[in-house]
């Protein structure tokens, strides 16, 4: 294919930019949404409502029994027909993101409170603290600061899912580099820009995690 | 409501006071967005004409046209759910589709042929023996294409690819020697390449693919008044006209003179009153 | 709402076999990818708990590398990249010569990747394991090699089925990402079969209900696996 | 103080406690042994209610503890206990260790409650050392940590679950130092341990159980004298020889 | 039979062994004892190269443990082993745990090695729990299990690191009893553990560690008649009340 041009990467950054921003306002979103309703579902399957709990808990379960691209696809063709009216393909894909990922998280939620032992609760409620101090005043504060490096760890899971909404054209950043490459011709230089701009991301971020792993576990 | 009678969607149209227009964004040169942001095009210059009807049956003058963006998986819902009142895009009409939607005339006629490099001595597909032949995945042309090579009993490798971008950039870099789509779809494509004269679109139609706009299903009153303007245009000359405007050659560098065949199927369809 | 359910679509020639086709090369890629990122997997895994050095950083570096980086651009990597890259005529081959390009591509991308992934979870297993297996292993004279056959893996294995039927399931979910290179599997045959028929919501709904049911299918699978398997009293890591 | 009266409970099918009766009484120390996986730990959490219990009355200081109706809450932040493994809460410094149940359950004011904290930590002799983290104290410390935060809520007995057996040999002594110190106070006690040398010293009363049952329940002079089971005398020649 | 001249050890900048130098003839018993984190399980590991030393020489039966040109497995082979926490392989009945070694280590027949792991079970009194899985024993079962492991491999010396302390007080005697019979035995032995009857009973000389440092080596009557540093007597007087 001939000798490398990396000028095109310099020349078309404004444009790259721009899908970038589009992946990152989706990671985020996603991420807040799916850890409000990951809280949600945790809490309810945690506190075992009865109905509630067992809904909660097939809503996990099915969540995680599909591939992301074909809830991206479901919910591309679902939205429109549920609101009744058109929507742009970032609000049927941040909708999808939102409830797939609320199911993973709910999970680490869920392992993140069941990690405080047994005994902590014990000692708390031997004190004479209600279930809702122990949990607010013991087992929450423990849970979060333990699950930390998880989040992050699927929250970096979580930015890399997002090249999937590329089966549904939203321009995001490896759309953005893809159009550039077809219109160019230059996949080589493009695909792994693309690469290299992911890795850093999340190389950095599992550093993190996995110093924040390191300090929170001391 | 007067002139609405018993179809739904002018009931609807006449309540809201616009007309909803579901179009696509790249399908050019049948409805795509224009330099002036605004959905143009083949099939949005005849949904025009149908808008100008609508406004006559209702006497209503001050009727809008509201514009939305459509896709392939999107069109369904969006017609099902009464978001949009016409499809004015590219869409293929066929006998199973006809089960949720319904169809006005064709307007355009494709079908599947082969597109490769000039100077690789491919004319039709018996010349594609040993060699390899590229198709959008899970396309009418896949299956076409299949059934061609399996007929004239030829050893083809097909190689299937994601869409026309994927599968142009695998003809480009050599994966494949020829790739097969819709001829309009192909005359697209090597408009938008680097050298336009590097590639030729060649042999017969090996599928048979007209393009309809789609309405709303058991609205047979919307459909007759889409029908009737479709006749009309057609009797009247006016389709040629507008064809060739977008055509012949259009304002992309699209260049395909009315065929005899789509010509007869102006002309059959142009009902008398 | 203007729609016209058909719920007889699904069962009707061509489309059923449409579904019928996708599955099997669902499953097909699955499969295969999973042979590959087991075996590559553990050996990752035994690197990165081994006594070497050099053997855990390239194990470090292997996983880092390939868990960075989204699947789907890895695939693009392998599909359109790497053969360019290649010598000429090596280039060529996996263009044009290799037999089923799209599947293979995508066993390939998946099984690699995947590894990694097979890589953390059997690491974990032996890290749970504990210094003091190893140690008890050793003391009786076991070499480092036998330490691993007879004490180490066996444990480890044992400890993760359960995540790893997770990440089976992972690839077999993933192994949708092969329709953007143009394998038709069950996600594509589904679009294909909304395309063809505009019964989009049936085609959707039988995909999901095939995916899930393949999905518990493999789960009670394991739990009976995990309890054939199961020696009494043993920690589980939750994945 | 505290009465057991026939109390039985059951996991699925399986017996942990057999018709247990026994009680302390105001001022009394009363130490459980039996071996391993007897019951103990059960029973004496039954008290406070941690381990709800399917028959058989508990009454503490005259509340019944199976009662729907009794505030379960307000009964344990009268009666102290203490845990095999410590179970601090490690998120906090010793001193608001010491301080949470205080402010939280009793409604004390910050200072008030500030000033019992370090004189309790004063008397198990960790005054220096209350703004660390139970991470950064040996176990024997966080022990008596864990009793003096028992102790902040100024209760009407203690219960102790093995206090000293996840404990280095070295530290063993340092607790129990303070335990005997407390029974010497007058603190009512009730402790499950194994070391019997405590129970020589202060106990008044040894309970010994064996599958769910209290098989002895004795004057300390008489139980070491001659304990009339066949499985505590068992018991005791295994833990006292060597 | 057993030789360390002048062992140091660091982990990063901090120093666990500091110039230890002890030895244990054949035939000998030898126990170490000291406070948690004093070094003893580090010691001990280092005799059979679990633990790599920085500095010093260790000697096996004339074999160099530091030597890197030393085949440590084949000097592993010859010296048992056992752990604090049992260590048995859990995914292998009692039998096979015993058998294991024998067949992948010393090559020998599947039925030779059954002959000699069931004598060896009836020896530490398990004969009847051969086919069991390990976590169906009770902790003093295993531990006994695991003396027969390491006597399988025909060692010409045992090694014990803490063999009693994850045990409960009930099952540390029928352990203890098997170690004193391996001793009387005339087995050379190496031990750390707290427990000091046993040490009385068995042990030719007592090695005392604090900090890293070995403190005392005294032959055993010396060293509990009269232990010449104040760390040991501080210790010993801990160890020994109540
Ligand atoms: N003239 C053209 N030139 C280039 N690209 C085109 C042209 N017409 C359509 N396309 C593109 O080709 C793709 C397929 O278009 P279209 O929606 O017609 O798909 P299709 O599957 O063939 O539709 P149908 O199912 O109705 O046959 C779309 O991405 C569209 O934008
Ligand atoms: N892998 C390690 N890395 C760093 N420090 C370690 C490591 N292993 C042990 N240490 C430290 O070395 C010191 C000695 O440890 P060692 O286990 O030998 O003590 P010990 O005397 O056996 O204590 P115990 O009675 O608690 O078993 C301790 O301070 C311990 O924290
Ligand atoms: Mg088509
Ligand atoms: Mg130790």
């Amino acid at each position: 294919m001939g000798d490398f041009d990396f000028a095109i990467i310099y020349n078309n950054i404004p444009f790259l930019f721009e899908g970038m921003k589009t992946t990152l306002l989706l990671t985020v979103a996603a991420v807040i949404g799916g850890i409000v309703i990951g809280t949600v579902l945790a809490i309810i399957r945690i506190a075992n409502v009865p109905i509630l709990a067992w809904i909660a808990a097939a809503y996990v379960n099915f969540f995680r029994s599909l591939p992301l691209i074909l809830v991206i696809f479901w919910l591309y063709f679902l939205v429109p027909l549920v609101l009744g009216r058109p929507v742009g393909a970032f609000s049927s894909v941040l909708i999808a993101f939102v409830l797939f990922e609320a199911a993973y998280y709910s999970e680490i939620i869920r392992a993140g409170i069941a990690s405080v032992s047994s005994g902590q609760v014990a000692a708390a409620r031997a004190i004479g603290m209600t279930y809702t101090q122990c949990m607010r005043f013991i087992v929450l504060p423990q849970a979060f600061k333990a699950m930390i490096p998880v989040l992050l760890t699927q929250a970096i899971i979580l930015f890399q899912d997002t090249s999937l909404v590329y089966v549904v054209g939203l321009k995001d950043f490896l759309v953005s580099a893809e159009l550039i490459a077809n219109r160019d011709q230059k996949l080589i230089e493009m695909f792994m820009f693309v690469a290299v701009v992911y890795f850093t991301i999340c190389f950095a971020g599992s550093l993190l995690s996995s110093h924040l792993q390191r300090k929170l576990s001391t | 409501f007067a002139g609405a009678g018993d179809s739904p969607t002018l009931q609807k149209i006449a309540e809201r006071g616009y007309v909803s227009i579901g179009h696509r964004e790249t399908s050019v040169p049948f409805s795509y967005i224009g330099d002036a942001e605004e959905p143009i095009g083949y099939s949005i210059d005849l949904c025009h004409n149908i808008v100008d009807a609508i406004k006559a049956e209702l006497g209503n003058d001050n009727l809008t046209v509201k514009y939305v963006p459509v896709t392939g998986q999107t069109r369904i819902p969006l017609i099902a759910n009464g978001s949009i009142d016409l499809e004015c895009g590219s869409t293929t009409n066929n006998l199973t589709r006809q089960k949720q939607v319904s169809y006005l005339s064709t307007t355009f006629i494709t079908g599947t042929k082969i597109a490769s490099k000039v100077g690789s001595g491919i004319t039709e597909i018996e010349d594609l023996a040993g060699k390899v032949l590229g198709v959008s995945a899970g396309t009418t042309n896949e299956k076409a294409l299949k059934a061609a090579i399996a007929a004239n009993n030829l050893d083809v490798k097909v190689v299937t690819l994601k869409d026309h971008s994927q599968g142009w950039l695998a003809l480009d870099t050599d994966r494949i020697d020829a790739y097969g789509s819709d001829d309009v779809l192909l005359y697209g494509l090597i408009s938008k390449s680097a050298d336009t004269s590097a590639y030729q679109v060649t042999g017969r139609f090996l599928s048979f693919d007209p393009y309809a706009i789609m309405v709303p299903r058991n609205d047979s009153t919307f459909e007759r008044l889409g029908r009737i303007v479709m006749s009309d245009l057609m009797r009247s000359g006016e389709m040629e006209n507008i064809y060739n405007k977008w055509f012949s050659p259009g304002p992309t560098k699209i260049n395909m003179p009315l065929s005899n065949r789509l010509r007869g199927a102006f002309d059959t369809q142009a009902y008398p009153h | 709402m203007q729609y016209n359910w058909d719920w007889g679509i699904l069962f009707r020639d061509p489309y059923i076999w449409w579904l019928v086709d996708g599955l099997k090369w669902t499953l097909m890629i699955a499969m295969c990818a999973w042979v590959l990122a087991f075996v590559l997997g553990s050996a990752l895994g035994i690197m990165r708990t081994s006594i070497n050095p050099y053997l855990r950083l390239i194990g470090t570096t292997y996983v880092e590398i390939f868990r960075n980086i989204p699947l789907l651009v890895q695939l693009f990597l392998w599909y359109f990249v790497f053969p360019e890259l290649l010598p000429e005529e090596a280039g060529r081959w996996v263009k044009r010569e290799m037999p089923l390009p799209g599947f293979t591509t995508t066993v390939w991308a998946l099984g690699l990747y995947t590894a990694s992934r097979v890589c953390e979870q059997v690491r974990s297993g032996i890290d749970a394991i504990g210094i003091g297996q190893r140690n008890a292993g050793r003391a009786i004279g076991l070499s480092e090699a036998k330490v691993y056959i007879h004490v180490l893996l066996p444990n480890a294995y044992r400890i993760i089925i359960a995540p790893l039927t997770s990440e089976f399931l992972t690839i077999f979910k993933n192994s949708s990402l092969a329709l953007t290179i143009g394998v038709i599997e069950l996600t594509s045959m589904t679009r294909q079969i909304e395309e063809y028929t505009f019964q989009g919501f049936e085609a959707f709904t039988a995909a999901t209900i095939i995916y899930s049911l393949v999905t518990f299918t493999v789960m009670g699978f394991m739990l009976h696996l995990e309890k054939r398997l199961h020696v009494p009293g043993r920690i589980v890591v939750e994945k | 103080m505290i009465h057991l009266k026939n109390v039985s409970k059951w996991y699925d099918s399986f017996q942990v406690l057999d018709n247990c009766s026994t009680s302390v009484s105001k001022g009394e120390v009363v130490v459980v042994c039996g071996p391993s996986g007897s019951g103990k730990s059960t029973l004496i959490k039954a008290v406070n209610g941690l381990e709800p219990v399917q028959k058989g009355e508990i009454t503490v200081d005259g509340m019944v503890v199976s009662d729907k109706k009794t505030n379960l809450n307000h009964l344990r932040a009268r009666i102290g206990m203490v845990f095999q493994n410590f179970e601090l809460f490690p998120h906090m410094s010793v001193l608001e260790n010491v301080k949470l149940g205080q402010i939280k359950v009793l409604g004390r004011a910050d200072d008030a409650s500030e000033v019992k904290a370090k004189a309790l930590l004063d008397r198990v002799g960790l005054a220096d050392h209350a703004n660390k983290f139970p991470s950064q104290l040996s176990g024997g410390q966080q022990q008596r940590v864990a009793i003096a935060r028992g102790l902040a809520m100024d209760p009407i007995a203690m219960l102790f679950d093995e206090p000293t057996s996840a404990l280095d040999p070295e530290m063993i002594n340092d607790v129990l130092d303070v335990m005997v110190e407390l029974a010497h106070d007058g603190m009512t006690m009730m402790v499950v341990t194994h070391e019997m040398g405590f129970a020589k010293k202060v106990a008044d009363r040894v309970v010994f159980m064996d599958e769910g049952k209290i098989v002895e329940d004795a004057k300390k002079d008489d139980f070491f004298g001659s304990p009339r089971s066949d499985r505590a005398q068992l018991f005791l020649s295994k833990i006292l020889s060597h």
